[in-house]
């Protein structure tokens, strides 16, 4: 098992026929995912290396039973995609694109809600469950199966820490990259949640930054329901206050969204947080040692 | 993208919110000028974008043109430095020159984002003229939060409550439900994320004016906000950042020796986090972002060296979208066209990192060390630069 | 409130949609010289608010100006009788007289409320110009009904599916995406409760064009569409009808005998039912309202009694807002003012219904009967008027 | 007990100071009903005869505790009001205003999915629940307490049932008028889940019109789901096709909203449909003997 998908999973591409929804279509493809469509408007009836492109979210639901949509369309179209996957009636859309409008965000965000379509992104690297799928544009081959989860709102930060877990022989059960954009789909809760149910995910390594306080609220939240070791890192200690560092989340503004009080939040929840980002494995190692979990994949 | 205070009135009296009469000043004689229409009696501001004007003396009160004149002199074309900015300050290109409006109360009104909530969220408090954010921790009680619904938008009857709680009655309540309404189409029509007038005040003849008002952008979204894409001033940002935009690297100016180079946001400052661990001062932020070619990477490199604090670099790699040796020989090419004989620590992992290496490896004649670990890379470029190296 | 076809496409033709050329003449020369404009060649369609104008000859093809000129002497200011129309038909005032547009298929596209479902509706079929509740019983899977969401609106992928539902590919396809995006937009800035276009059509020289247009207004809404409320056409309307919604009453000619006075919708509508059951022929409904004053009755007596065909009144009264008495009062100011001498069966119920009664008895001179109970009431004026009586 | 209003309700009248407001409201309070509150903006700080007036629904729920809105304030301004009230946290608005664009209702539809204030109306005579509370225009004296619950979607029809009901000796536990507009906030079905689950309501009697589905939703429910016994009436037999019978929502179109087609799917449901409208109280008592029960109150 894993959390959000697996080998079953049917993807469809939004975007399949632009630079990078090509790259990735197929790079996700080559992993394993099953790759079953895209959608492009205008270029229906066409194919892009044996995937069928059609005009509409809606057709590849109904010819290829997609289930999961990546999102691959320019910043002004993506909110109108996770719209268009939604209500063709797909499970999970996860966005790829950088730079969609707050406004437009606030819209889908409020259409989301009581939907059953889960959004993962905008902004975001996207999700792997190694060995099985990969929905994104992840490196595959730093990732090993086994029951890590990992829910970070970085992309290249994330393989760091991937690639430390993997070297110190802990697998991953599934990786979500949830993005880093002021609003977004999932939040860290809501992964953490999916991490709690799942039998395969033994303990959680959790990747924040500066901005906002979706940090501490995850901290509240493992507080009162999180039933395995989480351990996490925490970047931006050093980000100076005011600017925007690099993600349009990340910034520290009126005191709000500092790295110490996300890392003191944490730790008051008795997550181990790791002083450096080259320590974010030992970190792991620690919080499983702690809850009496084999520190490395049996 | 922040708009000065001359840009943000305008902006709102194009929504038919009222805000002193005023006009902007270039030039000492544009000051003096400006400042005669008002007969003599005027306030200037200077137009930077950083708060703290007033006491760092950016604002000035002038009874005659005169008095104007030799408030302009000393304020224009110099950099002021306030609070919010760096300690070099920011340059002072332009004055607003207003009437002196006589006040009876100031409040304080603003529109933004509320992120946990994922909704536009309108603030306000009876407290003008002060850090919202202090009053919110000294009195929570004094400071009113609406989360907007996007379905039902921001509707009188929130107008209504939110007059009230200002304590506006009859004509200035009526005219604050009005003003509250124009903010939020405002806000929403030109793709804000914040829109804050600071002091709102009750005149003393019973108008409702925005004093003053500070209005960003979603940088997202000026691709469909071109005319206000247009109004940004360069002249408020390091060049150095002015030019990493162009290329959409970011960049940002940390005032230390170590020049960075990353790819990926999370990981440029896992790497500034670093490096200060190991005791080292990042010279910058820089993220070439997720798909930089190899022009980008020359540019970043650039960009990076034109700092002349710049002793040494880092650069932190994760091949993921990247592949290592693409990025070597850009690396390459950049230390080879800038002549550069500064040390160079390169990490990289991930995709292709072998070839990246042996690509490195290779150049001798450059002062590139290699390393493989993130805390290894860190070290060692402290050590190159430490006096004792 | 309906539109005329050419007020339709006029209005479709302002957000962008096409229609065919056209012109709208009112008397013989004008029909002969819009034929002219388009080289004799034209169709000329009556102009009234009812469907099934083909079949009935009220619309016809001209090869040349002159055919034109005598189409329009053979339809103009004659009453054209549909059936959609009652018996008498309705006035053709005027005519439009449009270009010839070669048809390579025909479509339907309409957008109206899903009162189930409390939200628009948009409705397309690839058969056009036919009936398109018929089409939904004979082959459902021809149409396609689609519930849009408020929150979200009806959106590009929304068109592009109904687009491909339709068979238009390419750059008709973009063509259907636009026009149904501006028909939605249409429909919702000028508060429409119905707006079709059947047939759309699909022209031999590629283009998509409203061949025809229903569009009717929501009277709800007419406060706030004072442009469009200025379009009614009163000619079309049975003028006891237009006369009433003067004065708010909802007054509906229905061709017997016993003119009826009621107050509340359900209760009239209730009140014919009863009549009929009776074995008596309504004159009409009339809805006096909630609130009538003693002008509103005394009005809605006045148009009940216009109707020649009115050989005796039923009033039927539940006082609650209104009060027994001052409907009395009303009624008999009313029969007073109007001289009739018709009999009127009176039943009352509710608020002062014995102040009410007591009233009216004193009136021996007025030709009033007083009844207890509904049913009473309906027979009692089905027997004043039966033959045998 | 009673459904949606009894003598605990605690009213604000939105649109107080109003021609119509100010009749209805002290009628209510005349009735028995708690009026605690008005609001008409800008004339916050006067009062009513006695009744407080504020410029927000937030105000008087805050300073009177206000639960049940009743809106008389005009077409333009009732969807507003209806959000106000929903804003608020108003449980129970009932909107009395006739002539509310349908355009406004789509969106004040959409705004209440999902969302815990019930609304009655609009286009209604509001709701009474006799002996206890009034909430509307109804005519107060025609109802006696008792065990018939009442639902219609029109005005004095609804009064000449209850007149036949009380005349017959069947008391009405709660009597709701739901309107007669196209788009409404509670249905036939809403009031008779309600209904269903009141012990004090022993039987209902629907009164419906021409114009929609909403009496064959509600057969169909009522086959599946309800335990009590049901009696009818529709009006508008005789109403012709195509004409808008005086309520908006009164109109034959396309083959839909047929008088004759209600009554069959509301026999088909067990329910008893009077023939005419002088036999609604028959009707009821018919039904309620059919399922055992005493056709008079105790």
């Amino acid at each position: 098992m894993a959390i959000l998908i697996d080998r079953r999973s049917r993807i469809v591409v939004q975007g399949l026929t632009g630079n990078s929804g090509r790259r990735h279509g197929l790079l996700c493809r080559d992993y394993g995912s099953q790759v079953v469509a895209g959608v492009t408007p205008g270029k229906g009836g066409t194919q892009i290396d044996g995937i069928p492109v059609f005009d509409t979210v809606a057709e590849a639901v109904e010819t290829c039973a997609a289930d999961v949509s990546m999102i691959f369309v320019p910043p002004s179209a993506a909110a109108e995609a996770i719209l268009e996957a939604s209500d063709a009636g797909i499970r999970l859309a996860v966005c790829i694109t950088e730079g969609v409008p707050v406004r437009d965000m606030v819209l889908v965000n409020r259409a989301l809600a009581n939907n059953p379509m889960r959004l993962i992104g905008p902004n975001c690297p996207g999700l792997i469950t190694p060995g099985q799928c990969k929905v994104g544009i992840l490196p595959g081959d730093i990732h090993r199966p086994g029951s890590i989860g990992v829910v970070s709102r970085s992309g290249t930060l994330t393989y760091e820490a991937v690639q430390q877990l993997t070297d110190a022989g802990l697998g991953q059960s599934t990786c979500v990259g949830i993005g880093g954009d002021p609003i977004i789909g999932s939040s860290f809760i809501d992964i953490l949640t999916l991490f709690n149910d799942d039998p395969d995910t033994h303990g959680v390594f959790l990747i924040g930054e500066i901005g906002g306080t979706a940090e501490e609220q995850a901290a509240t939240w493992i507080r009162r329901h999180m039933r395995k070791p989480v351990a996490a890192y925490i970047a931006g200690m050093t980000a100076p206050p005011g600017k925007r560092m690099g993600h349009a989340g990340a910034i520290v503004s009126g005191g709000s969204g500092r790295a110490k009080d996300k890392v003191a939040a944490l730790r008051d929840s008795g997550v181990r947080v790791a002083e450096s980002p080259a320590r974010m494995a030992a970190a792991m190692q620690s919080a499983l040692e702690a809850a009496g979990l084999s520190s490395h994949d049996s | 993208m922040k708009l000065h205070e001359f840009q943000a009135k305008n902006l709102l009296a194009q929504y038919g919110i009222i805000v002193p009469r005023g006009t902007l000043a270039c030039s000492v004689d544009e000051a003096g000028q400006a400042a005669e229409t008002f007969g003599g009696a005027c306030v200037l501001k200077a137009q930077v974008h950083a708060g703290g004007r007033g006491k760092a003396g950016g604002v000035a009160l002038a009874q005659t043109a005169d008095q104007a004149r030799d408030i302009a002199r000393r304020l224009l074309h110099h950099r002021l430095v306030t609070v919010q900015t760096e300690e070099q300050g920011l340059p002072v290109n332009s004055l607003l020159v207003e009437e002196l409006v006589p006040v009876a109360r100031e409040l304080y009104l603003s529109l933004t984002l509320d992120r946990s909530a994922g909704r536009y969220c309108l603030i306000a408090s009876a407290e003008g003229g002060v850090d919202i954010e202090q009053t919110a921790r000294q009195a929570p009680e004094r400071v009113r939060r609406l989360n907007i619904d996007p379905l039902i938008g921001l509707r009188s009857f929130h107008a209504r409550g939110i007059a009230r709680f200002l304590g506006l009655k009859g004509q200035l309540g009526n005219a604050a439900v009005d003003l509250i309404a124009a903010l939020y189409r405002c806000f929403l029509e030109k793709d804000a994320s914040l829109l804050e007038i600071n002091p709102l005040v009750v005149s003393e003849d019973g108008r409702l004016l925005a004093m003053d008002a500070k209005v960003s952008i979603d940088d997202s979204a000026l691709f469909r906000q071109r005319d206000l894409a247009g109004w940004k001033d360069d002249s408020q940002y390091d060049p150095l950042e002015v030019r990493a935009a162009r290329s959409e690297i970011a960049y940002i100016k940390m005032g230390g020796c170590i020049g960075c180079l990353v790819n990926g946001a999370g990981l440029a400052m896992a790497t500034l986090d670093m490096l200060t661990e190991c005791g080292g001062q990042p010279a910058n932020f820089l993220d070439v972002g997720g798909s930089a070619d190899q022009d980008k990477v020359v540019e970043a490199f650039r960009i990076l060296l034109e700092d002349p604090h710049v002793t040494g670099v880092l650069v932190n790699i994760f091949g993921g979208i990247m592949r290592c040796d693409l990025i070597a020989e850009s690396l390459i090419a950049a230390a080879t066209a800038t002549s550069s004989r500064l040390p160079i620590v390169v990490r990289m992992a991930g995709a292709r990192r072998d070839e990246g290496r042996q690509l490195l490896e290779n150049q001798a004649d450059l002062n590139i060390i290699w390393q493989d670990g993130l805390a290894a890379a860190a070290t060692a470029i402290v050590q190159q630069l430490s006096p004792t190296a």
